[in-house]
């Protein structure tokens, strides 16, 4: 681990807190990330140096901030890996990315008979756009299962029996945010190629977690949320392949996002303008390259490497220290969450109990209510990791859920 | 920082480990159900109403300790009230959990989840099944979901 | 004025600079305006202390988060005289408000033979929209004329003739950001209800700068940027009134806007959690709060008073002291817009040359293009005001067309 | 701070004021369009073809002084050019707008353009007219916008 790991969470002043009487240890990065100084020095420079509309202005100002946010644009290219910065379009975060997808090139491209596959782990982002598209186009959902227990693996025995030629889009999510699986995305995507199906791949817990090469992985589209990888909220992006935006129809109409209005029809722009009408969330997308430096700062691998060492560990330890838990997922080559039920006691009230101890964990359904019913579950407890926490987190972890187990033992 | 037992009370983890009323009520004649969206806490609510009386309720689901003990609080506190009675039982629990005060007249084993005032995240938790109850008694099918109730 | 106005123009740190080696005089509010540090505060504030994911966390962040943002969906009601917050939904700003609008419920309530009105002063986004509506739907454009000549005044005599039964909505921007004019926004609606119309307020240009009633202006729905009224870039809301938020569809598909999920379908959360899929945009939308805040501290009667003063005294002393030029809009009554034409010279080179004396203009269609048209030009030059401008930049804003109308005269 | 008049020297402000070969050309074969959508500027280019001779060449159009100076310019410059010599001679053009080199042999009158590379937002105007007359020597029908080029 080269230099940019020594003092890190100084780089994080949230991290310096003390919540209920004791210092906050933040195990609830799947659901967001905390920002570094430099993210937020990079709002707070562009707002007290540079603010101004993007792209119609050629005054200073105006042209500053279009220059910055272009170049972010750039920065993101390189930081996925795609052929050219038009591949990517800046958006409001995973979400708003697949809805882009769904909607522009979804109701032009599906039909009654058609085959949407998805897999049993997706978010409800990334399950719900598809939803409403197949009901509006007549497609019909499929979903590749995952195995039974509670590894939470694809079962990717039941592809070629999923993934036939009906099938127009494969969606997955790349890495779970339930279970921690991390997924054969670039198998999955060679796979789907065969059979002439596209590809969008849920990134929204793996882009700033692991190193990611659209190229690579060979997808069509790739979704990304800021704010899970030391970004600001409000922000994400959207990699699609510079041959699929340019045939796609407009998503939002609205200023930026034409080449000509007149009253009764109007001209599009090429792609990514076409597809980001209106006025950008500039401040938050320059700051979100400024979240992609200090990622490659520090190393993705080098980020992956910790959060697999965490998570491995809190597994190990939990298994071993904390009576009646049942951890979700796989053992071992996994992501930095880790979720788990503990016998007799709810989520919330392992959530609220560990708050008591100043450990922010997250309790619920995580955006995955048909996982959890298939796992049997109404809810889980989900600690995790990222790049800022350490051993003695685990320590903090393990300690809480005991003294929780005790007390409704007790 | 709030004491864990303030709100985890002797009497709300009995009621979590050993829910009273928790059955299918054969005799009812009200079905209510609740869900919390957020966090998955689920509830039914059973009624058997004779007049504007709750002659008898019950309740089955899942949930946290605070849900499903106030649930089964609530069973104990409405059998055998009218309507009217019932809704005056939950505006004082109601105002106890957002306020903590106690009523002045004695909310009895109730007053267990007092607690729950400092957590304003779990509000939605105590009252979830009292909705649920209330809403069956008065006529009105549509589930209750957390969302649509301001507490 | 009350004492908030005093030094008003420290709040603005961004005002200090000086651009190509002139003091900055930032006369393109129309498109940005810049924010007081209490805003960019608000932002470091959040993410130094309470950054969480809201809505499905308990723990102690994401309560603070949570409590944040729903308090900041108060003030918002509260800032526009909303019956309740629930009528207020967060957004990426006008465009993506209006787009929701025309997705969510156009294409639920449209059909063939239905007329979508708007008027010729249209910005793109609350045009282009409709034109994808009307394309998916079958409905038709119509739109209420302006009145011939330069003071761009909605011709509301033709009001009758074009706001006919077949109406089912009428879109209307409340202030020109091209021509400074402030039109009658409660008479129209009223006059679109007796047909049984529904109303859209574009209120990108009003929202910051005028008192604004949505109940007493009695309209359905109604469009704001947070970025043009002192608030970050990529957020803004959608008023719109419960009973109708209620009985539409929702926009996107996703986290948060569900109730329950099935793998082959779900259920909406009730509005407005159902138009907010995915992770909002949580600390823009707390700054907006802020901003409004720092809005009503000024007062906005007295907003609009210094706007109109500026725009007032600009528009006489430019028609006065600057040879050649065609100022467009009304001379009276307008907001701090004033966009102009400067004979024999190309509102380019008219930017290009006032960047130079440090005085920031927008030239181009303003994203009015068939307005321009309707103009008979291709673009003007645009100067527009806001609450920390002041008598002293009207005077650089003069001598530097008296220059530049000189430089291409010589 | 950049001196203005390094920007508008006399000859764009001349070919701005009286620009040369304005007009539609009735001999033309090829017509090519280019518009910048950004500010409105836009620019229609009439070329006579002769084998792979630009035998005339002439435009009309509205813009600001550097498109409108620029598509003069060019049109004196590419007439009677091979596509090839046109092409070289944009190559040299490009370069000197968007670094402010001037190419080693002489740019002549074009020279004058050079001082657009210090106001990167102005490039696209003086590059709009060379590539929709280029487009159109080269018979590609679709019309220039700037927003598709990288300049
Ligand atoms: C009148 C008007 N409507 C709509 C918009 C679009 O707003 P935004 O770009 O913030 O979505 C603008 C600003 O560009 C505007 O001035
Ligand atoms: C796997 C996955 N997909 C999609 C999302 C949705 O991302 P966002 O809420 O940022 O749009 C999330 C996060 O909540 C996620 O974990």
């Amino acid at each position: 681990m080269n230099a940019a790991w020594k003092n890190l969470r100084a780089d994080f002043p949230i991290l310096d807190q003390q919540v209920n009487g004791k210092p906050l240890v933040y195990l609830d990065n799947a659901a967001t990330t905390q920002k570094p100084s430099c993210v937020i020095d990079a709002l707070t420079h562009y707002y007290r140096r540079d603010n101004a509309n993007v792209h119609r202005g050629i005054h200073t100002l105006s042209m500053r901030a279009t220059d910055a946010y272009e170049k972010a644009r750039e920065r993101a290219a390189k930081f996925l890996n795609a052929a050219e910065p038009g591949e990517i379009v800046f958006t409001a975060g995973t979400t708003d990315s697949i809805n882009l997808v769904a909607n522009a090139w979804g109701d032009e491209n599906l039909k009654k008979g058609d085959v949407i596959l998805l897999t049993e782990m997706e978010h409800h982002s990334n399950m719900v756009p598809w939803q409403l598209l197949a009901r509006r186009t007549g497609a019909k959902l499929r979903y590749l299962p995952i195995v039974a227990g509670d590894t939470g693996l694809l079962d990717l025995a039941q592809l070629p029996k999923v993934l036939t030629p009906e099938v127009k889009i494969f969606a997955f999510i790349h890495v779970s945010n339930t279970l921690g699986v991390i997924n054969p995305a670039a198998e999955l995507c060679a796979a789907a190629k065969k059979v002439g199906a596209l590809t969008v791949v849920d990134a929204a817990q793996s882009t700033g977690h692991l190193p990611l090469d659209v190229r690579a992985m060979g997808c069509d589209f790739l979704a990304v949320s800021g704010h899970k990888m030391c970004g600001p909220t409000g922000v994400g992006l959207l990699y699609g392949r510079k041959a699929l935006l340019d045939a796609m129809p407009p998503y939002r109409g609205g200023g930026s996002m034409i080449s000509s209005v007149d009253y009764l029809e109007s001209k599009w722009a090429p792609a990514p303008a076409k597809f980001e009408a209106g006025t950008p969330n500039i401040a938050d997308v320059i700051a979100l390259a400024r979240a992609m430096d200090f990622l490659d700062d520090l190393g993705r691998e080098d980020i992956a490497a910790h959060d697999e060492k965490l998570a491995a560990l809190a597994y190990a330890r939990l298994q071993a220290e904390v009576p009646g838990i049942r951890i979700l997922g796989p053992a071992h080559h996994r992501s930095g969450v880790v979720s788990f039920d503990l016998k007799g006691v709810h989520a919330h009230d392992v959530v609220t109990m560990a708050d008591q101890e100043g450990v922010a964990l997250r309790g619920g359904h995580h955006c995955n209510q048909p996982l959890m019913k298939k796992l049997g579950l109404s809810s889980t407890s989900r600690a995790s990791f990222y790049l800022y926490n350490t051993e003695a987190d685990i320590d903090r972890l393990v300690s809480t859920l005991q003294k929780i187990s005790k007390f409704f033992a007790g | 920082m709030h004491d864990l037992t303030e709100l985890y009370q002797s009497v709300i983890l009995d009621h979590n480990r050993r829910p009273r009323n928790y059955s299918v009520l054969p005799a009812a004649n009200r079905v209510g159900s609740g869900n919390n969206p957020m966090c998955g806490d689920q509830i039914t609510v059973y009624v058997k109403l004779e007049g504007d009386r709750i002659a008898d309720v019950s309740f089955q689901g899942s949930g946290c300790a605070i849900s499903q003990a106030s649930a089964s609080l609530m069973t104990l506190n409405l059998k055998g009230r009218t309507i009217a009675e019932a809704e005056a039982i939950y505006a004082g629990l109601h105002k106890m959990v957002t306020t903590g005060k106690v009523a002045e007249d004695d909310m009895s084993d109730l007053a267990a989840l007092a607690g729950v005032h400092q957590f304003p995240a779990r509000i939605k938790c105590a009252t979830l099944g009292w909705h649920a109850a209330l809403n069956a008694a008065k006529g009105d099918a549509t589930p209750v979901t957390t969302e649509r109730t301001s507490d």
